[in-house]
């Protein structure tokens, strides 16, 4: 058990009476790279929402990082969260600069204002967005919003990097360099997840991809 | 709660400074009304001990007292607390005052044989003893005074003052502790609405792991801000009120002569809007689950 | 505006019920003060009224007048619009009444050998005609008659009773006017506010092809009903105030015996509610850009 | 100029001091169906907004259905817009059920009740998500909340179908079904725009492909 990260063991949600996620059992280990993939409404982002607590299961046990989730009393809720990142389908960024986007995940676990503005500029960098530091997200391009919220959640150096479909408005080229930045943070020793239908993220290879369909299971596969 | 939280409170304030303004206004009209009431009661207060100090209990003597036996009415008197001022008249004196009554009619008293006016004592009561029935028990004891034959006194007077002063109190504080509650209340809404309002971002923060308090301060400064402004608002509204639109006011209506303004209201009632907006956010960051 | 609109309005007020309901209870608590305004003025007018009707001018009449000349006098005062009753006091009664009021002390008079008090014709007035001016001008009149020696009104009484009454209407009025403007802002703002968290939504609507009105629609109807809703919970509070409230007032303060209601009021307020949200809401839907 | 749809003659338009269109010039055809892609922040979404009339061009001029859009007078925008379907990138679906999204369309035209339910069923069963039709976008999966936005943009048969990143959360079997709808769209007259980072939609032949890349449009082919 030492070595997983992720571990679900007989998990099932349903919404009202529309099951999304049907008795899955499967495990990440620490370190790895996985991917997720599946039809629309499969129940990827689903699973992905179990996993950082923000949905409880019907029935089942989750482990994160050798602790049971259901076990995590609610004023432990934040510290968990601390340890992941999460590229949010619907980017859920705040009308807030970018900057101030960024440096949220920093700020919310009280770091030196001091030490917030090189990381931050830093991680934008990254993701070639150090020019739109001071934009609000309203004034940016699809792709480039995106990218805000892949440095957001890279740029607290999360244990565990959750990506829920993270370059469905990227171009093939940033698409690709995003999963530069995300294998080089895998080689840190970061657990990363991603879900997507894009092909040909799937296509590199040396990593586990999981099948959803209709909250099953259909398929583990190592390319 | 470092400078970030002000920080992100004031910003988010001019985001919302719609509703924040609507909010402090209510907040200033409340505490502008609670401190009209409040200036109300104050002055009815001191109209009320004013009047008194004209008002005075009148003893009359049995005829054919001696000069000392005056003397020992008069020290007993004096001998209550409340008692300010005696003044003897003299059967004399009392025939005199009533000719001086009647002018040209005087004559009506000339056939007069024997002076059939008593000797009287006024006396001058301190304000602050003046209730209904502290005027009522002085006089019962001086009635009982040897060679006391009456005792006259505004009962009617006394009972109407003690009224309006009772009154006026118990609207003021009717209407200041309703004022309050609504006050409170729109605090707390305020705050619950931003929360609604923000129901979005706060759970995009709990998701990124911010803490409960971490979510809260903005909404508490936020809260204390807005009543500190409402409270500020109010203090001005109420020193234009005194100083420009009671002149005319008081032009209008000479009774309201001596209306006057306890200073300390002006930097009390920011403090207590300052309250007032802590106390609504805590009760609605208290009653909102996130 | 069909039921389409009326249906988005409905919901979209449902969703935002916390501010709704922090708008309907600013408008009902202004109504409600002003109500209050309404109500003092109308009650001062009635009392104010009320005390002329024991109010009068008492009218002197010359020594040596005969029957037929008081007639007369009797007569021209008749004459004036605003004379109700006229009671006429011969000497002899008059001397009467002063040894009534003397009681034991009548004796006082017993060496008179002729009667030193004049006659007199006390004035009723009308209540509508008892004004300051109107009354001096009336006793200038009757003093300009033959055979009329004096006459004597309540000058300074009369003064009094006119500045309540002028005093009143005047700080009701300002309050009245105060307060609907306080009132059309609060619709004003609630309306405004309503539109700024909608732009995003609104918006959309222009994106998607709709018309001016198509979006304006539901604010327009969403202002009415919260300033009709306001109008109610005013009315009620009104209506609790004066039949629940009002009587412990009543019981502690016994000058406000007289206390009574137009139940007009108490439709008006609703009325006047919905006439300032569909105000507030225009001036927000016409003032803001999209 | 009596079969062209859009033109587009010289058209700029910068954002504060950022150019987002640089002097562009091309015309699509009546009854044409074209794409338009090109790395984040290209300037795709910007080109879409200048034709439905959400931004004005700095310099230049656009023709929509042979009329300047220029010289469309504020009151007329509204008639203008109704014309033209818009799958927008950020979704822009209202906290309303599924289906009062997609009615939208129709009651903003002041079609009566009766005759909208049969059509937005009609609708939502083409995207798959006739279930979903009492359902609010927030209890949508990602992809789910795409296909209802696809919808409110094709409910009103328009005669211009503008789609900005329509497939960008969809997976390759959902994303071809709806360009089949698409298709089928497009063969009953509407002209059709779609923006779009997705290799595999513009492998499909028999369409012009504008490629932009910083403002200017660097390619224009026919595949
Ligand atoms: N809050 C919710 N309430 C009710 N049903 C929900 C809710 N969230 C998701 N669902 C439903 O659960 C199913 C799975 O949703 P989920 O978002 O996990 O799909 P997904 O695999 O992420 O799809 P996509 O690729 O389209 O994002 C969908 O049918 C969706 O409608
Ligand atoms: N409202 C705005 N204010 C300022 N700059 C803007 C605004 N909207 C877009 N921009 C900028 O204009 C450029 C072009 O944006 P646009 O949205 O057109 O790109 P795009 O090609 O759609 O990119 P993507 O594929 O990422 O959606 C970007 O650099 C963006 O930051
Ligand atoms: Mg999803
Ligand atoms: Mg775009």
């Amino acid at each position: 058990m030492d070595n997983i990260m992720i571990s679900f063991d007989g998990v099932s949600k349903t919404y009202g009476h529309n099951p999304a996620i049907r008795n899955i059992s499967f495990s990440i280990g620490k370190g790895e790279m996985s991917f997720l993939t599946g039809p629309s409404g499969a129940g990827k982002s689903t699973l992905l929402k179990l996993i950082y607590l923000a949905e409880r299961p019907d029935s089942g046990t989750i482990f994160l990082d050798g602790m049971e989730t259901e076990m995590v009393k609610e004023s432990q809720v934040p510290w968990v969260r601390r340890k992941i990142g999460i590229v949010f389908q619907d980017f859920k960024l705040l009308p807030r600069t970018v900057f101030d986007n960024v440096a949220l995940t920093l700020r919310i676990r009280w770091m030196h204002e001091d030490d917030v503005k090189p990381v931050v500029h830093e991680t934008l960098k990254l993701v070639g967005l150090r020019h739109k530091a001071d934009s609000y997200p309203a004034a940016l391009s699809g792709g480039e919003q995106q990218r805000v919220v892949i440095a957001r959640a890279i740029v607290g150096e999360p244990s565990v990097l959750l990506a829920d479909e993270p370059t469905g408005n990227l171009d093939p080229d940033t698409a690709a360099g995003v999963m530069r930045v995300f294998r080089e943070i895998n080689a840190r020793g970061t657990t990363i997840l991603v879900a997507t239908h894009n092909r040909e993220l799937l296509k590199s290879t040396g990593n586990f991809i999981f099948r959803l369909d209709g909250g099953s299971l259909t398929e583990e596969m190592f390319q | 709660m470092g400078g970030y939280h002000l920080k992100v409170a004031v910003s988010e304030m001019w985001r919302e400074r719609w509703i924040n303004l609507l909010s402090a206004l209510s907040i200033a009209v409340g505490l502008f009304l609670i401190a009209l009431a409040v200036l109300g009661v104050y002055n009815v207060k001191i109209v009320t001990k004013k009047l008194p100090e004209r008002f005075s209990i009148t003893v009359f003597l049995k005829d054919g007292l001696s000069a000392s036996e005056v003397q020992e009415i008069n020290r007993a008197i004096r001998k209550n607390p409340g008692v300010k001022t005696l003044t003897y008249t003299s059967k004399e004196d009392a025939l005199k005052d009533l000719k001086a009554t009647l002018l040209d009619s005087d004559y009506v008293m000339e056939g007069l044989e024997e002076n059939p006016l008593p000797a009287s004592i006024a006396v001058g009561l301190r304000r602050d003893s003046v209730t209904d029935s502290s005027v009522e028990a002085l006089a019962r004891k001086i009635e009982g005074l040897v060679g006391v034959s009456e005792v006259e006194y505004g009962k009617k007077l006394l009972r109407v003052i003690e009224s309006v002063r009772k009154g006026s109190e118990f609207a003021g504080g009717f209407l200041i502790s309703a004022l309050s509650a609504a006050l409170i209340f729109v605090c707390y809404s305020t705050v619950k609405i931003l929360f609604y309002r923000k129901k979005e971002e706060i759970e995009t923060l709990t998701l990124l792991g911010a803490t409960r308090w971490f979510i809260r301060a903005p909404f508490l400064i936020e809260g204390g801000l807005i009543g500190l402004g409402g409270g500020v608002l109010s203090s001005l509204a109420i020193a234009a009120f005194v100083y420009a639109g009671y002149r005319k006011l008081a032009a209008s209506v000479p009774l309201m002569g001596a209306f006057s303004m306890p200073p300390e209201l002006l930097y009390w009632m920011p403090l207590t809007g300052l309250c007032l907006g802590v106390a609504g956010s805590l009760i609605a960051i208290g009653r909102i689950k996130f």
